[in-house]
């Protein structure tokens, strides 16, 4: 099973995000299923939703390039934006479809797809800029590819703010 | 570089140790995006910074920090040469003033006053405003709102000069108003305010409940032309804005008669500092609850009113006395004190990266927060009402 | 930092030997100001260096500059992630494609191909396109005009994948035809591309007198998943474009039947130099006069695509074989080649403001042209007619 | 005199600019006379028109902050980019009012009225920023003040490049 199969199988078992193998993968159709992000309740007092944490079974600090699940990242980190790896920061808005990355949690010895959703609407933070490549592909086979601006799937426009990298599930 | 040191840590402090335990047999889950979302009101140590983004002005924004923990909260963007933002008397709405080119560098311009919370830092709403308010280095004068939140007065340089009123409550333009020869806003009550006009003289102006302004009567010269006073003065009551000269002249104005009056006159130096002066972008900042007044000061002449200052001199404003001087770990062009009891100090240094916090009390450092560009001009502590 | 150095020593070398005698006697005069003219046509050493300004993207710009005096010619202002320029086969106009909303970051988004020329880096027109261009770290290959500049031929991402057309002599747009799955415009004659396809097949379009495309025939799969080609090839003759994989190896694909070929195959590497690997944002660079295919090059396995070089690497490409190997004064994400015959290396890297010039043949550094911002992507030579 | 009343009358004196001493000076008339910079012919041979170089009675590098015509300088020197001290970058549009300082030239010692017109309709350049503030006025004295963009008088519009340092005439 090559790389893009495995990714695609992610993902077609990933009950949060829906992306057609179709338009990328195949060359037959053009239509996408964007699937909108789904938005944890409220939980926190005062209407405050801060940044989601990691989870229990990471290490490491979110803050730096090195972090395990940054193998495929490109640009600037959201947790450093105001964000978290899996939150987008005040005002920005999460791109629905992005580039996936398969990388490997030290603390499990286990392979994950990451999702690396862009934060939408404002411009570049700036902040805590990072590029690795690992399994990164051409940007034509996109959804491989960090080169790409994936903020096109917005409401809010193609304009980057930073970058998540979000668990959508184990890979193997 | 690190919200998550001080965040994560103590959140994670309790998740991680049994992480080890469940490793080995718990997946991590999938996990769903949402987008954070911040207290409805700023806190007395949030503190946004412009950053005019002089090299690259197309893309001009302002940073939220949280001093306290050091954290990077959020972001607007603006305009090109991006200028200060106006915080409600409440913290809890801003609105900010720009210019769009319908290509980017050219074609049609576009002003416009958009309105922002600070909960979502997502818009609220914008108002199209005449296509010519000034640009310059930011400077925190040239939009102002009324002391009641309701209008915001915009100073447009064409180079005719003129101020224009949205109504902010309604959401609309009011209109615009020749102001000829004088610059700038300064509010001394909710329907009032004055200018500074460039023969040294003040320009009283009123507002009507319907948002019209009207010219009312001006001062005399005030200012000599080998001294002008600064057009970055500090509000220290309701009517009254302490204003300082190239020579580090104090001039108390008070705005609160018919006819801008001065109402105190002191300098910052005396015979053993005579070599100082004050210098920057954003040279003076005051602290009503202690009364104190703080100035960034460096050794220059009359022709250094830009330079950094390398100290800040901290001054009891109603005894016009210095008390206090404090070593900065490096130079600044802007400072700003937060309002509450416990003050912070804040610097920057246009062309340094940093928003330096300091004790505004002992003139300890007590943090420095990076990565936030090389344009960083003035500084917005979070409103506290007194 | 200096174009002065160069043009105005000589110039000044004259004038300012006698000043010292006019002085005295004789006032400096009043002047009248002008703006720069070019030549019509880019000179030989002259270089366009994209500057995608990756913080601040909303500026991007390129930079025109003269490497033989190290002269700063003047800039083009861009869009949003400002991509590449397409420069007409005689070097006298460009064009490029720009993205911009209404409101900097928000608002409407507008696509438009703008048109300039040389001698006044002024714009002669533009045309409003489909507003959906491929936006991404610049890659040549994003639009490209077809070979009698009468076309140009823009790739869009939505992710739906298409082609817009635009007529150049005309001024208008033609239409937008769906290519699914595939990507990029890489021309083969004047009416007749190929595109790079996620299934590493390649798929020909053939575009009409009127400017319609037809997808015409498809490869089989061309390279392996596990070692894909770059999309950034170089074009050898008209007909032929040259791919480098991840494991750094060369197919030569000739465009000029109905369906694309191999024409070629061979390696960067062999035993000894196995674990070098060819990397960066534009990794290689073709001189057709010497038949010469310059690769940057460094140690690192097959993640590594985007690590900068340390090393130009020489080949000549009838041969398949290296001819020399030039270390670089520093490492570079970026290489091009002059075209005409005293070729010069130009080479940037990726957060470094400087353009390095090298001497193409002996590989000695002539020169660095600083203060060119720190996000320097691609890098475009004149045009020399063969 | 004040330095206001100098610069007034230099440039009441200038035949190459024609400021209106009213709304800037005077608080009465909101009118303004701008004056277009008028365009010296093409002088070199396949219509390409150099950089207009300093005159033979200056010394320094233009290029350099510390160049004597800099003195109440704020931006980026057009010399740096495709400019120079008086004629403005391809495709760039001189501003037609200004600010203005008065400089003393060291090779003559006489003060010399600069008038510090912006090029516009690119945006910044970026090479060689100086700030110099001699004399700088506050920005309500608009006329002697370098934290003003002035491209508000092109047509252009407002985007900035960088700028130059003409020389209007003798101060005194």
């Amino acid at each position: 099973m090559n790389r893009l199969d495995r990714i695609t199988e992610a993902l077609a078992r990933s009950a949060a995000r829906r992306l057609s193998r179709r338009s990328f993968f195949g060359r037959l159709g053009a239509a996408m299923t964007v699937a909108t992000v789904p938005l944890l309740p409220v939980s926190r007092a005062a209407a405050e939703r801060g940044p989601q944490p990691p989870q229990p079974q990471e290490k490491g600090d979110p803050a730096n390039c090195d972090y395990w699940r940054y193998c495929a990242i490109d640009g600037f980190l959201c947790s450093c934006c105001g964000g978290s790896m899996s939150s987008c920061p005040p005002g920005t808005e999460p791109s629905p479809i992005t580039w996936v990355g398969t990388c490997r949690n030290p603390v499990d010895n286990k392979d994950y797809v990451i999702s690396y959703n862009d934060c939408c609407g404002k411009s570049a933070c700036g902040r805590c800029e990072c590029n690795r490549n690992e399994r990164d592909t051409p940007v034509y086979q996109p959804a491989g590819s960090n080169d790409i601006n994936w903020c096109l799937g917005t409401q809010s426009g193609v304009v980057y703010n930073c970058s998540t990298a979000v668990v959508l599930g184990a890979a193997s | 570089m690190n919200i998550w040191r001080i965040a994560a840590s103590a959140a994670l402090a309790a998740a991680i140790v049994p992480a080890a335990a469940l490793a080995q047999t718990e997946e991590l889950k999938s996990e769903e995006m949402y987008q954070v979302e911040l207290a409805d009101q700023m806190r007395p140590h949030w503190v946004w910074v412009n950053d005019v983004s002089f090299t690259r002005p197309l893309d001009g924004r302002a940073y939220l920090l949280d001093a306290d923990s050091g954290q990077f909260l959020g972001m607007v963007s603006g305009g090109y040469a991006q200028g200060p933002l106006q915080i409600t008397r409440d913290g809890k709405r801003f609105s900010m003033v720009s210019t769009y080119y319908s290509r980017g560098t050219r074609g049609e311009r576009t002003d416009v006053a958009t309105f922002y919370d600070i909960k979502t830092l997502d818009q609220t709403g914008e108002v199209v405003i005449p296509p010519k308010h000034f640009i310059s280095l930011p400077i925190l004068s040239t939009a102002r709102l009324s002391d009641d939140d309701r209008f915001l007065l915009v100073y447009n340089f064409t180079p005719e000069q003129s101020v224009s009123v949205v109504d902010v409550a309604a959401g609309k333009l009011i209109g615009e108003t020749a102001t000829p020869g004088c610059a700038l806003v300064y509010p001394v009550a909710p329907r009032r305010f004055f200018m500074q006009c460039s023969d040294s003289a003040l320009q009283a102006v009123s507002i009507s409940e319907a948002g019209a302004l009207s010219l009312d009567a001006t001062t005399t010269k005030l200012f000599s032309d080998d001294d002008p006073a600064n057009e970055k003065p500090v509000r220290i009551t309701p009517a009254e804005w302490l204003f300082i000269t190239r020579d580090s002249e104090v001039r108390i104005v008070d705005g609160s008669g018919a006819v801008p009056k001065v109402k105190a006159k002191w300098s910052l130096l005396d015979k053993d500092t005579a070599e100082w002066r004050i210098g920057g972008l954003q040279p003076s900042a005051y602290h009503a609850r202690s009364g104190r007044l703080y100035t960034l000061m460096h050794v220059g002449d009359r022709d250094t009113h830009k330079d950094p200052g390398t100290e800040v001199w901290v001054y009891d404003v109603a005894a016009g006395k210095r008390v206090q001087r404090i070593k900065l770990d490096g130079p600044a062009t802007a400072l700003a004190v937060s309002e509450d009891a416990e003050p912070l100090l804040y610097t920057v240094m246009f062309g340094v990266d940093e928003l330096a916090v300091y004790d505004a009390r002992d003139g300890t450092k007590r943090r420095g927060i990076t990565g936030l560009g090389n344009s960083l001009s003035v500084i917005q502590p979070a409103p506290v009402a007194p």
